[in-house]
This record gives structure tokens, C-alpha cells and sequence, in this order.
């Protein structure tokens, strides 16, 4: 079941401006699997451009996995299902071979990693790393073009002194700059996608702050489409529109983030907001938690994949829960919180 | 950089003399008497007598230490009591040919190891990749003596293309040169090169994990591209410390092979001199392999530093 | 991925044509003659053993002499193929009556090559200064005969020797008669100065000795204007040099085995005939269980030297009884003495009470010598004897541990010394053998006429054979290999010189 | 990837994950083939002690160079010694050469290595430029020198061969032990006084010894050529004890008329030192999860 398929029917629900033109990505039907073990399942969404969607779950609900998937950045054994498709790219971004998909990324779609300290190549100077995806794409004339325009980018990302920072290597940078080069290289030939993958987990929050606004920043200025992927609540709160959440592979829940964190439907969620929520704590005191522990791969169980740790499951959730509501904006969950389906 | 350059130096000095004690040492601890082994079946005990005074190997240890290692700071190895021939010109001669017929085997390595060892590691998971590195494998344990036998039996016995042993100066006749160099340089270099395969396989597979090459095809670079342009230059490091492993072994190693296509080469001097107790031509010797040795590594601590910023202190 | 593939396959076949490329023009040198006059009269020749220098005066070994006796340096006389003494710078000698007195007419006009006159100083100068302090090695005893030398005039010496000696005039062929000039003695270790047909042209260490022909000769030019001595430590090396045509002769061929590439090929012909070296299982008379003549003469009882021959050297080489090569006159076949016999070996030993001995084999490590030890060994185990097999470096080991200090129960070796069954008169000698009656017949032997010598050397022979002084098992072959048309290489190798000066090339 | 990381086959950096990651145990391609070929040859070698077709050593005029026949399943060499007998026993003196050329580099390399990684400011300098002075020495030297001092064989061979890998020893332990140094809770035992001779004992050996067994198994590779090329030259096993090596260096100038007498033992040398380096191929995968083809 994919929450896609109701697009036409109720357009015009979504308040999100970009909704009515045609998407700029649109992800329907998102399988992943290594051999037969299936990680990820009937995932499907889209992004208007300029629009900022979040990807929340768990480590294991697959979020990370969807985004490689997107980027056709899988690692070998993963093979993924579905359909992947970008604005303005006719070849269906899947079965698409290497030589097209290197044409797109970096240019039409880029992504920003977890892991700042590893992602850039020791050898190789700053400027230079960030000059080399607009010479890929032909961005800019010559080199001379694309050197300068390195320097204004890492500028734009706010490092302190950009022309020496072009020169230095990375381990001349803290996690944080690197963090920033990053980002400059991701937005250097304006993508009408960013995808970013916990891009400030592993900063430190002050500098973790200042990378959100960068981002949103820089996707404002490009009218670019963001798709956030993270396990922190308050980053989705702060940085996204919409939100998209994941439990054991599968689209548990979406919608506007004010609607679904103030009133969430599915317990999951509910469970998930509860446990972030300080002052909501028992009786005793406790701060409360959802039961039981994330399944490994492959061992979520059947139906609705949230029942084995879930108070109010039932037989029926042992068949699999039809998506309630807007494609956009629903839930698929038989006793969903705040009273009975729709 | 002075400091550390100066330690470094420090450092090689004190290397070298240590040695030279280790090998002395060695030398004098070695059985069999010089002069005897010159008399050999002809000698009567007044004779050896003599000639080890003329030799000069009656003198204390000490003694002959100091006058060995006194000539050898000004760059004096002596004149061989054997050979009757200075040591120095005998070690020039024979390190010039070793060393053209190693260089000329690394090259064949690295022609065969670099490519195969790449694709070997790219293609890890695919049946190409596993052949070329079980092929790398059997290569690896062929002894090479066995490797140069064969060749001669084939390509200059059997098909006359190549002289089956001997060796020509360069500057005496390029053409016979080349044909007597090329297959003892093929016998040496496929074993090295195949050695080599497997390192090279190692490092570029330990490349591909990292994450700057994810980085790098998200940047729309090929896999390939992403390999040669970003992953190659990181897998240099652990290679070079190998190849600096095997030309420092092979620069003796390689006897062996020159033992099957009569090389003059280093080590059949050394082999020689050790039977012939030539104490002086074998401490020249062992005292130039260290210091070619101690070169070797600093070549390679240089070449870090030229690859690798890390290391450079600003 | 395919991209890379191309690329890498492109780098290796272009390694691959770099290489073969260069190969092209004409094959080696082919093996028929190569055609035109200059190839005929220059002839390259494989050896195995290098001179370590050229001072055969003060330096060991047999390599030496084998090029530069004869060929570069001459004496008075020489040996011919067939053993006996010829003349050479000596154009005749005759003998006084008490056998004493040898007075020798000698070549007018012959010249060394740093130009000096060669007349009869030079010959006084030479004998004398083998019983000077330069020569180092031990042979420069057999000068010691030798009273005084008398020039008489610049083409007439005489040498008086202190009592008459058969065996002089006969050492006087080997390398103690070479002649020098008197200022041409300074750096004899790189620059030989002789009288004879060749000159040393060049000397590449590790690789080759270039003798070329002496312009001003004083004798008859030899057919070869140009003679290379390429040296091969590695016995298959050598072949394939001679299958691939880098060679044109294998002067003796180290691998018997090896010997059917050339037999069944008709580009090749091969000559086989005897050396002086005697293949000899050195037994330690002084010392140790060999001490007991019975014992002694059980290990050669116990040893079938047909099997062993066969075994470790292919059958090539001539069976031997005693210390003496076929091509002595003295030589008689002594192989029955203590012949092939295991019962009788084992009695006897039991009688000498050591029915499970188990002695010290300490052997060189040369392929010669540790082939026929492992035949050795496994025979002696069927006797009840036990020979433990340590293996010496050569020479240095050797010569320290079994030949100085004698410390071994038995040991095998090739003595390649011409007539060197006199060895067994000196005790010393490591095989450390003391018979009086052995040492007055070799005396008697010396003194006498050429026929007393040859009696007195026969009774020596079978004395030691029956004595079992040592095991002698057989005499290495000379086996030459040469292109064909090649002749006048000697098919025995009788005395120390490689005799270059008859080597003639259809 | 640590700087100056040793260059030998057992790569450094796996490192991080053994201790972490649940290295899942799986016999992967290169492992059970090293293995069964390991196995063979420790298999040959025992049988070799109670029951060969013939004795080795025993020479027989008579069985001089016969072809492969029934009496004599692969032939006789030229001494008439029965072939597969000798390639029987030659595999125990394989085993002999492996174990004590890599004893000796691991007894001794290792602690230089290990010490050389825990204190660096001396120790280190006076390891590493040890291991170069050793490295100069050639082992085709020290194999003449302990030959000549001890009397020539396989075990004077393999002390020498073994000494001269002491260095890859040494250099694998010192960057195996740089890395564990530089780990958390190395740091905190530090911090809380324990000995460092109990932190090598407890946190070092532990990690490093994977890369250790790796390093060996390729070092037994590298010990079975070297007596083959030590046998060529004439300084390997001393005659008449069996030795591949020796048999194919004796079996060399039968090239042409007795090929297959060469065959054998250059097959038995190539396939162990083949096995042995798949067999440290097969323990580096083993021993690193993240290689693992099947994630």
C-alpha cells in the first residue's frame, strides 16, 4: 500500500505551496532488499520544490537505506524495487545505468552524510574537492571559474576565512567546517533536490544549530526541494514542513509536522513522542518508554510491524493496516490514538 | 625541518656503524680461515702462516676493525686479499648491474600488479576479480628460480628469442643488453609482480570502503572515476611501504636469478666472497646494502610525506 | 567497470609488444658457425669453475692453471695428449749419467709479452723463485730437488738437482715450471706476463676471460686468432648456453645426466675421456674407528662401485682401485682389491667388533661429491654401517674441519692434482696414513730410472690398495661437448692446462 | 588506515571492528581452501612418520629415473628413490621450515613490535631502525653465516629465514599496538593505573593476535620459498633428509629427459606456499566482518 496512489484524487488538500506543480520528487512503491531478507517496504512520497520534507525512525527503520536508495548510492547486495523519479529526468532513476545517474547527482540531486570526519578525501585539497563537482557537470567555464566560485561557496557556508580554507586539507578542518564543505559542494551547482542523511548528528549542538540554518538557508535561495533524514524530533520540528515517519521499513505515518506531533495517530508515533516528552513522565515519576526493543532485520513481524511492542494491538493487526487519510497526510494503523478511523 | 632532519642523519650514521660492528662481528666469528681457503689442498702450515700475515688477518680483532672501518670512513672498502682487486670497484661494477636488473624487475611488477591488483579489488565480488586473484595467488608461489628455468627452456632453447644467460653493459652493445635483460627481468618481476597483485588487491579494497569515495560518486563521478581520481593516489601508501620492502630484499634476493642466467650481479659477489672468506669484500658489501637500505626507507618516508598532507608538519 | 578493464588490458599488452618488440631483429647467434671467416677462428667455451684471481703462485685451485697454463704462460716442457713429456720453450734436454744434471737448449727469439727476452736468466729467475717465499702453495716442495741452476749461455741452463728425481722434470709440466720474466712478476694476480700463444685481452669478473692471439709468437700461431672462457656456476646454465648457441664447447660437463640432450642431437658431438681426478672416500687412518685396517677394508668391501657410478654420476667415469688414473704408466686395475663383497665386509667387521658402527661423513657441499655420498651412505647401511652425513661449506669448512685439523671419520673429495699418489708418503696429509714401506718405495721411485719409478709406483698402488688407505671409486670423466666441426680439444685431461693451441674450427 | 601502516597482506585498519563488531564466524571461499590444502599437507606429513611406499634415503641402482608404474606410483629420482616417499617426507620438513622460521619471527618480532607501539618515544626509534640494520642483512648471509657456525641445515636454514622476518613481525605489532593504544578503553586503563605489561597481556595481544596468525600463515608461505632458493644454491636441507627444494634443484638437469621429476616437487612447493597464502587471505576475511560478501 503506498500512500502515492491518492495523489490526483484529493489534490489541493496540502497547504504546501509547491504541492500542485508536478513534483520534483516522487517516490512510489520503495522496496529494498539484500537477497531475500526485505529491509524496506512500500515506501512512497514526493517533494514539491522548495519544500522540506523529514524522514524520522528509529536506527533500523531503513531511512538511511531510503535515501541511498533515492541517490542510487546503495552498497553492493542491495538491491532496491519501485520507482524513483526526478523532475526533468524521463529515465526512471532505478534501472537507471551508472553514466546517467552520474550526470544527476551531484548536479540535479546531491546529499550531505552523517560522518563529516571520513567524507572527504585526505589527499585532496578543500577547494579543490568542492571545485571538482562543478567541472563534473560543467557548472562553470575552466577551472579558474570554478576555484573562485569554490571559495565564494565555502564563504557562503560561513567558514571564517574561505580562501585559506580552499587550501587547506581536511584534517586541517574541525568536523563542523568539513561539515560546512560539504554542504558547499551539495549546493554548488544548485540541485532541485537535497537530500541530507543526519547531516548535524554527529556535530555538537551549538554548531549543530548554525548547519540547520545553512541548509535551510541554502535550499531557500535555490528553491531546492529538502528531504531530511534524521531520529531527532526537535531537528524535524525546527527544519521540516512535512514529516514522514518510518518504523521496520514501512511508512508508519505522514503529514504536516505540527499536525502529526500535536495529535499522532499511529501509536508508534504516539509512543515516540511520549518517550521524547520530559515532563510527560508515570505517575512514579518514570520517564516513559515503548516496550520491548527495535527487531533486527527481517524480524519485524507480519501486518502492522509495530504490534509485537504495541498496547493496543489486536488480531486485526496481524493484517497488514490500509493507509488512512491523504496521501500526504495519514496513517496506517487499526486503533490509531484520538479515537476510531476516519 | 632541520631538527628532524638532523636526527634522521644522527640516526643513519648510528645505523652504520652499528652495522658495520654486527657484520665485523660476524666475520670474525665465521670458521674457516682466509688464507687456508686461499692455500687450499696446496697449503703447508708455514705457508698459511704467511699469507695470513700478508692478509693481515694475524692482527688482533680490534685492530683489523679499526683499519677496516678507518678506510671505510673516507670511503676506502680496501683491496679484497682473494681478488687482489679493490672491493669498491668490484661493488660498483656489480651494483650497477643489480640494481638495473631490479629496477627493471619492479617495473614489470608494478606493470603487472597495479592493473590486476586494481581490478582483482573492484571486481572482488565478481567471478573476473576472484580468478585474477587466485591467479595472483599461484603466481605468488611459484619459487622464481623454478620461473626462470622454464623461460629459458622455452624462449631461448626452445624458440631462440632470447640468449639463455650472460649480461652486456649498456654502453657496450644496447641491443644485446636489452635481450639478455629481458628474461631474467620477466622471471624476477611476474613472482614479485604477482607478490605485489595481492597487496595492491588488499589496499584498493580497504580504499573502497571509505567514505570519501561515496562522497565522491555523489559528487557524480563513476565508480571508476571515483576509484582512479580518489582511490588509487590513498592505496599508494601501504604499496609503497611493500615496494620498498622488496627492492630493499631483492637487491640480494635476486641472486637466485642471477645464479640461473649468470648475472654478475650483488649477490653472487656476496655469495662468492662468504665461500671464499673475502672478509673484506663481504663487510663492503653487507655495509652497502645497509646504507642502500637505510635509503631505500628514507625514499619511501619521503614519498609519505610527498602523498599524504597528514604527515607534513607545518 | 569495463572502461578500467580496457584500460588495464591495454597497459599490459602494451608491456607485452615493448617487450617482444624489442626482441626482433636476428635470434641469437645461431648455432652454425654464424657464417663468415672472423666467426671461424674465435671459439667460446663454458667452464664451471672461475679463477678467483690469476696468481696461480700464491692462490689454490684448479681454474688457474686450466686457462692460463700452456696458453699464456709456458714452461720448458709439457705434457702432450697421451701423457708423455714434450718439449716446449725447451727445444731439447738431455740427462747426465747420474741422472742428476738436466741441461736444456732453449727456444731462440721467444719473448714475453711485456717484451722481455725469454733466455736462460729467465729460466733461473723462475726455478728459483718457486723456492723463494713468493710461491705460497705447498706444490713449490717438488722444487725443492732442485741444487742449483747453471746458465752456461743465453740458450743453454742446466739444473742440478740434489739426487736424481723422475718426478721433477715431470712437475716441471705443471704450473711450478711456468716461466716469468724478471720484471713481470709485480701484479701477477691481474696482469700475467708469459711467453705463450695468447694474451689476456679482457677479464670481466662473474663472466668471461678473453685470451686473444700473441702477434709475435715465437712458436706456430694457433688456429684460434681468439679463445672466450664464459664460466657457468650453475651446471643447467651451462647447457642451455650451448643449446641456445651463446657457446660453442662445454669443456666438462657437470650434470652427466644432462648428457642426453646432446648425445641424441646431431648439431653436437660429445667426447668423453678421464681426468686425474680421482673420486676418493678419504678414510681417517689416525684417528676414529678408520684406524683399523680391517675396518678399512670392510667400507670398500662394502661399497659396489658399478652401482655407485651408475647412480650418482650416470655410469660416466672409469672405475679406479688405487690413488693412480688410467693414464698413468703405473696404472694397473686394482678394482678387485677388496672388491664388491658385503658378507665378507660384514665379517669383517665383526671381527673388529664394531658389527653397528656408526661413523662421521663429512662431505663438501659440491654436487660431485654429495651425489656419490648419499649412494655411499645408503650402501654402508646394508653392512650394519651407520655413515652420518654432515655437510661442509667449500672450501672454507672443509678444508678447516677434514683437511687441517682431520677431524672426520671419512669424507669424499676430488683430488685433481696431476700423479698426486705421493700424497699418501707424507703423514701429514689428511688422510693421515704412515707406511714406511710406502714412503721408501716412493723414494726408491723417484730416484730410479723411469722403469724402477714405474714398478716402484705399482707396488705403491696395490699396497694402498690392500692397506685400504682410502676408497677410491672412480676417476671423473672428461665429458666435452662441442658443435660439430669443432676438433682438438683433448679428450683426456691429463695435466692441469685447458691446451687451447690445437683447437682448429671446420 | 593508520600512517605507515605496515605494508604486509594483514591490512591495519580492519582493526577498529574486531573488537567491536560480532565478527561473524563464516568460513569464507579462501579459508576452507587454505585449509584443505594446509590439511593435506599436515595430514601427509603424519602419515609420513609411520608408513611411506619406500624409504626415502634408500638409493636402488636398479629403480634409477623409472617412469611412474605401479612399484613406484610417481617414479624414481636418479638415485632410484622412490619419488612419492620423498615428497611424503619433504612435507614433514615443510612443516619443520614453516613452524620454526615463523616461531623464531613471531617469538621475537613481536614483543619488539608490541614494545616498539608502547613506548614510542625510545623504544620505537631503536625497533625500527633495528629492523631496517635487520633488514639489510640478508637471509641468504645469515643462512651461510649459522650453515658455516652451526654446520649447514634445514634448521640453521630456517633460523636464518626466520630471523630475517622478524621486521614484518615487528612492524605488524607495532602498528597493531599504535592502534589499540590510541583506543578508549586502553586510554581509560591507562588513566587508571594499570601496568602497561598488563594492558599488552590483556587489551593488546588479544587484538593484535588475528593480524598476528595472518602474518604467519603468509610468512610459512614465504619460508617454504625460501628453503626451496636456499636448496638451489646449495644451503638448504642437508642431504639425504628429504626436501622439496633439494628435490628440485636435483632434479634440474633431468629438465628435458625427466620432466616430471621436477613436476612434483615444484607442484608440492607452489601448492603449499599457495595454500598457506590463501589460508591467511581466508583468516584476514574471517577476521574482518566488513569484508563479509554477504552483507
Amino acid at each position: 500500500m503506498n500512500a502515492n496512489t491518492h495523489a490526483s484524487a484529493d489534490s489541493g488538500v496540502d497547504a504546501a505551496q509547491g504541492a500542485l506543480a508536478e513534483p520534483v520528487l516522487a517516490v512510489e512503491g520503495l522496496g529494498i532488499r539484500s537477497g531475500d531478507l526485505r529491509l524496506v517496504s512500500d515506501v512512497g512520497f514526493s517533494l514539491g520544490a522548495g519544500e522540506r520534507v523529514g524522514i524520522i525512525g528509529e536506527s533500523g527503520s531503513g531511512k538511511s537505506l531510503t535515501a541511498l536508495a533515492t541517490m542510487g548510492l546503495l552498497p553492493d547486495g542491495l538491491t532496491a524495487s519501485g520507482s524513483v523519479r526526478l523532475a526533468g529526468v524521463e529515465q526512471e532513476l532505478l534501472s537507471a545505468g551508472e553514466r546517467q545517474l552520474a550526470r544527476i547527482r551531484g548536479h540535479r540531486a546531491s546529499m550531505v552524510f552523517q560522518e563529516p570526519m571520513t567524507a572527504l578525501n585526505p589527499l585532496m585539497r578543500v577547494g579543490d574537492q568542492v571545485a571538482e563537482v562543478m567541472l563534473r557537470h560543467d557548472t562553470r567555464p575552466d577551472k579558474r571559474g570554478a576555484a573562485d566560485a569554490a571559495v565564494d561557496l565555502l564563504g557562503r557556508v560561513r567558514l571564517s576565512d574561505p580562501t585559506a580554507a580552499a587550501k587547506a586539507y581536511p584534517h586541517q578542518l574541525s568536523g563542523g567546517q568539513r561539515q560546512r564543505v560539504m554542504l558547499a559542494i551539495a549546493l554548488a551547482n544548485d540541485p532541485s533536490v537535497l537530500i541530507c542523511d543526519e547531516p548535524t548528528t554527529a556535530l555538537d549542538v551549538t554548531v549543530q544549530a548554525q548547519m540547520l540554518d545553512l541548509i535551510l538557508e541554502g535550499v531557500a535561495a535555490r528553491r531546492s526541494a529538502l528531504l531530511f533524514i534524521t531520529h531527532d524530533l526537535a531537528v524535524v520540528a525546527q527544519v521540516c514542513e512535512r514529516v514522514i515517519v518510518l518504523y521496520g521499513g514501512r511508512v508508519v505515518e505522514a503529514g504536516p509536522v505540527w499536525d502529526v506531533f500535536t495529535n499522532p495517530r499511529h501509536r508508534y508515533l504516539e509512543g515516540l513522542l511520549a518517550a521524547s516528552d520530559l515532563e510527560h513522565g508515570s505517575a512514579d515519576g518514570r520517564l516513559s518508554t515503548i516496550r520491548g526493543a527495535v527487531p533486527g532485520a527481517g524480524q519485524f513481524p507480519a501486518g502492522c510491524v509495530f504490534r509485537n511492542r504495541c498496547d493496543h494491538a489486536t488480531e486485526r493487526c496481524e493484517s497488514l493496516p490500509p493507509w488512512a487519510g491523504a496521501p500526504q497526510h495519514g496513517f496506517a494503523c487499526w486503533h490509531p490514538a484520538g479515537g476510531e478511523r476516519a | 625541518m632541520l631538527p628532524a632532519l638532523l636526527r634522521r642523519t644522527a640516526v643513519f650514521l648510528a645505523s652504520v656503524v652499528v652495522a658495520s660492528v654486527l657484520v665485523f662481528g660476524f666475520m670474525a666469528v665465521l670458521p674457516g680461515d682466509p688464507a687456508e681457503v686461499a692455500l687450499g689442498v696446496n697449503a703447508s702450515p708455514e705457508a698459511v702462516a704467511e699469507v695470513r700475515a700478508e692478509f693481515g688477518t694475524d692482527r688482533s680483532k680490534p685492530v683489523q676493525y679499526a683499519d677496516w672501518a678507518g678506510g671505510l670512513s673516507v670511503g676506502d672498502f680496501g683491496v679484497s686479499y682473494v681478488t687482489q682487486e679493490s672491493v669498491g670497484t668490484q661493488i660498483n661494477e656489480r651494483m650497477q648491474v643489480t640494481l638495473i636488473l631490479v629496477l627493471a624487475a619492479m617495473i614489470v611488477s608494478l606493470a603487472i600488479a597495479l592493473p590486476l591488483g586494481t581490478i582483482a579489488a573492484a571486481r572482488h565480488k565478481k567471478a573476473s576479480g576472484v580468478a585474477l586473484s587466485a591467479a595472483s595467488q599461484v603466481g605468488a608461489a611459484v619459487p622464481a628460480f623454478l620461473a626462470g628455468i622454464l623461460l629459458v627452456a622455452v624462449f631461448s632453447v626452445q624458440l631462440g628469442w632470447f640468449p639463455s644467460s650472460g649480461w652486456t653493459p649498456p654502453d657496450e652493445g644496447f641491443g644485446d643488453f636489452l635481450r639478455q635483460l629481458i628474461l631474467p627481468a620477466i622471471s624476477l618481476g611476474v613472482v614479485e609482480g604477482a607478490v605485489l597483485t595481492r597487496y595492491v588487491r588488499s589496499a584498493v579494497l580497504e580504499v573502497l570502503r571509505e567514505d570519501f569515495l561515496r562522497t565522491a560518486r555523489a559528487k557524480g563521478l563513476t565508480p571508476n572515476q571515483a576509484l582512479v581520481w580518489h582511490g588509487l593516489r590513498n592505496a599508494a601508501i601501504p604499496v609503497i611501504t611493500v615496494l620498498g620492502l622488496q627492492l630493499s630484499t631483492l637487491l640480494i634476493g635476486a641472486v637466485v636469478i642471477e645464479r640461473v642466467y649468470v648475472i654478475p650481479g650483488l649477490g653472487s659477489l656476496l655469495l662468492d666472497g662468504v665461500s671464499n672468506r673475502d672478509l673484506l669484500l663481504v663487510q663492503g658489501v653487507v655495509m652497502v646494502l645497509v646504507v642502500a637500505v637505510l635509503i631505500v626507507n628514507y625514499l619511501v618516508d619521503v614519498l609519505y610525506v610527498v602523498i599524504d598532507p597528514r604527515l607534513r608538519r607545518s | 567497470m569495463r572502461s578500467l578493464v580496457r584500460s588495464a588490458a591495454v597497459v599490459a599488452a602494451g608491456t607485452l609488444v615493448l617487450v617482444f618488440g624489442a626482441c626482433g631483429g636476428e635470434g641469437t647467434e645461431s648455432s652454425g658457425g654464424g657464417g663468415g671467416g672472423g666467426a671461424s677462428t674465435t671459439v667460446k667455451i663454458g667452464l664451471n669453475a672461475e679463477p678467483e684471481n690469476l696468481d696461480f703462485t700464491t692462490t689454490d685451485g684448479a681454474a688457474i692453471p686450466e686457462a692460463l697454463l700452456v696458453n699464456v704462460y709456458e714452461g720448458l716442457v709439457k705434457l702432450n695428449e697421451e701423457g708423455e713429456i714434450v718439449p716446449l720453450l725447451a727445444k731439447s734436454w738431455d740427462l747426465s749419467k747420474d741422472r742428476r744434471t738436466y741441461t736444456f737448449q732453449l727456444q731462440e727469439g721467444a719473448k714475453f709479452s711485456n717484451g722481455d727476452p725469454f733466455n736462460a736468466d729467465a729460466v733461473k729467475f723462475s726455478i728459483e723463485r718457486v723456492q723463494s717465499d713468493d710461491w705460497k702453495i705447498s706444490l713449490k716442495s717438488y722444487m725443492d730437488v732442485v741444487d742449483q741452476v747453471k746458465v752456461n749461455s743465453p740458450t743453454e741452463v742446466e739444473v742440478v738437482l740434489k739426487q736424481p728425481s723422475n718426478n721433477w722434470l715431470f712437475q716441471m709440466t705443471t704450473r711450478i715450471g711456468a716461466m716469468f720474466s724478471p720484471n713481470g712478476v709485480d701484479d701477477l694476480a691481474n696482469t700475467p706476463i708469459g711467453t705463450g700463444p695468447y694474451l689476456l685481452e679482457r677479464w670481466t669478473r662473474g663472466d668471461s676471460i678473453l685470451l686473444s692471439q700473441n702477434p709475435d709468437y715465437w712458436g706456430e700461431k694457433p688456429p684460434m686468432e681468439a679463445v672466450t672462457l664464459r664460466y657457468f656456476k650453475d651446471a643447467t646454465a651451462l647447457n642451455n648456453a650451448l643449446l641456445s648457441g651463446a657457446i660453442d664447447v662445454i669443456n666438462d660437463i657437470q650434470a652427466p645426466d644432462s648428457l642426453t640432450q646432446f648425445t641424441g642431437d646431431d648439431r653436437f658431438q660429445v667426447i668423453e675421456g678421464t681426468t686425474n681426478g680421482e673420486i676418493t672416500l678419504a678414510l681417517n687412518n689416525e684417528s676414529g674407528p678408520m684406524k683399523d685396517t680391517r675396518i678399512r677394508q670392510a667400507i670398500s668391501k662394502g661399497l659396489d662401485r658399478e652401482a655407485i657410478l651408475k647412480t650418482a654420476w650416470a655410469g660416466r667415469g672409469e672405475l679406479i682401485g688405487s690413488m693412480v688414473p688410467p693414464t698413468d704408466p703405473w696404472y694397473e686395475d686394482l678394482t678387485d682389491v677388496h672388491g664388491y663383497d658385503p658378507e665378507a665386509a660384514k665379517q669383517l667387521l665383526a671381527e673388529a667388533g664394531a658389527s653397528d658402527l656408526e661413523i662421521r661423513f663429512r662431505v663438501p657441499n659440491l654436487p660431485y661429491a654429495t651425489a656419490p655420498a648419499q649412494v655411499v651412505k645408503s650402501q654402508l647401511a646394508k653392512i650394519g654401517v651407520t655413515a652420518n652425513i654432515d655437510v661442509l661449506e667449500f672450501p672454507a669448512r672443509w678444508l678447516a674441519e677434514v683437511f687441517t685439523k682431520a677431524d672426520y671419520d671419512m669424507s669424499i673429495v676430488q683430488h685433481v692434482e696431476p700423479r698426486d699418489i705421493v700424497t699418501f708418503g707424507n703423514p701429514d696429509y689428511y688422510w693421515r696414513y704412515d707406511s714406511p714401506k710406502v714412503q721408501k718405495l716412493l723414494a726408491e721411485g723417484d730416484k730410479g730410472s723411469e722403469e724402477e719409478q714405474t714398478e716402484a709406483l705399482k707396488q705403491v698402488a696395490r699396497t694402498l690398495a690392500e692397506d685400504a688407505a682410502a676408497a677410491w671409486l672412480y676417476v671423473f670423466p672428461n665429458i666435452t661437448v662441442t658443435k660439430k666441426g669443432i676438433e682438438g680439444l683433448p679428450q683426456n685431461r691429463v695435466s692441469e692446462s685447458l691446451d687451447l693451441t690445437e683447437i682448429t674450427r671446420g | 588506515m593508520s600512517i605507515g601502516a605496515s605494508g604486509e597482506l594483514a591490512d591495519v585498519s580492519g582493526l577498529q571492528d574486531l573488537a567491536s563488531g560480532d565478527a561473524r564466524r563464516r568460513l569464507n571461499r579462501y579459508l576452507v581452501i587454505g585449509m584443505t590444502i594446509v590439511g593435506l599437507i599436515v595430514f601427509t606429513a603424519l602419515v609420513s612418520f609411520i608408513w611411506t611406499p619406500y624409504d626415502p634415503t634408500e638409493v636402488d641402482a636398479e629403480a634409477r629415473l623409472l617412469e611412474p608404474s605401479t612399484s613406484h606410483v610417481l617414479g624414481a629420482d636418479k638415485f632410484g628413490r622412490d619419488v612419492l616417499s620423498q615428497l611424503m617426507w619433504g612435507a614433514r620438513t615443510t612443516l619443520f621450515v614453516g613452524v620454526v622460521a615463523v616461531g623464531v619471527a613471531a617469538l621475537i618480532g613481536t614483543p619488539l613490535g608490541i614494545l616498539a607501539g608502547m613506548f614510542p618515544r625510545w623504544a620505537d626509534e631503536l625497533v625500527m631502525r633495528s629492523n631496517d640494520l635487520l633488514l639489510a642483512f640478508p637471509a641468504l648471509l645469515l643462512a651461510i653465516m649459522f650453515g658455516a657456525v652451526f654446520g649447514a641445515s634445514t634448521l640453521t636454514a630456517m633460523l636464518a629465514i626466520g630471523i630475517a622476518t622478524v621486521p614484518a613481525f615487528a612492524r605488524i605489532a607495532r602498528s597493531g599496538t599504535l592502534q589499540v593504544m590510541s583506543r578508549e578503553y586502553v586510554l581509560a586503563a591507562r588513566a587508571a593505573g594499570r601496568p602497561r605489561f598488563a594492558i599488552a597481556r590483556r587489551h593488546v595481544l588479544p587484538n593484535i593476535a588475528p593480524l598476528l596468525i595472518v602474518q604467519s600463515s603468509v610468512a610459512f608461505g614465504i619460508a617454504v620459498l625460501a628453503e626451496a632458493a636456499l636448496s638451489f644454491l646449495g644451503f638448504g636441507t642437508r642431504p639425504p633428509n628429504p626436501s622439496w627444494g633439494r628435490m628440485l634443484q636435483e632434479s634440474q638437469e633431468l629438465l628435458h629427459s625427466a620432466p616430471l621429476l621436477s613436476v612434483w616437487p615444484g607442484l608440492a612447493i607452489a601448492l603449499a606456499v599457495l595454500g598457506f597464502n590463501l589460508l591467511g587471505d581466508g583468516l584476514r576475511d574471517h577476521f574482518d566482518p566488513r569484508l563479509d560478501d554477504r552483507r
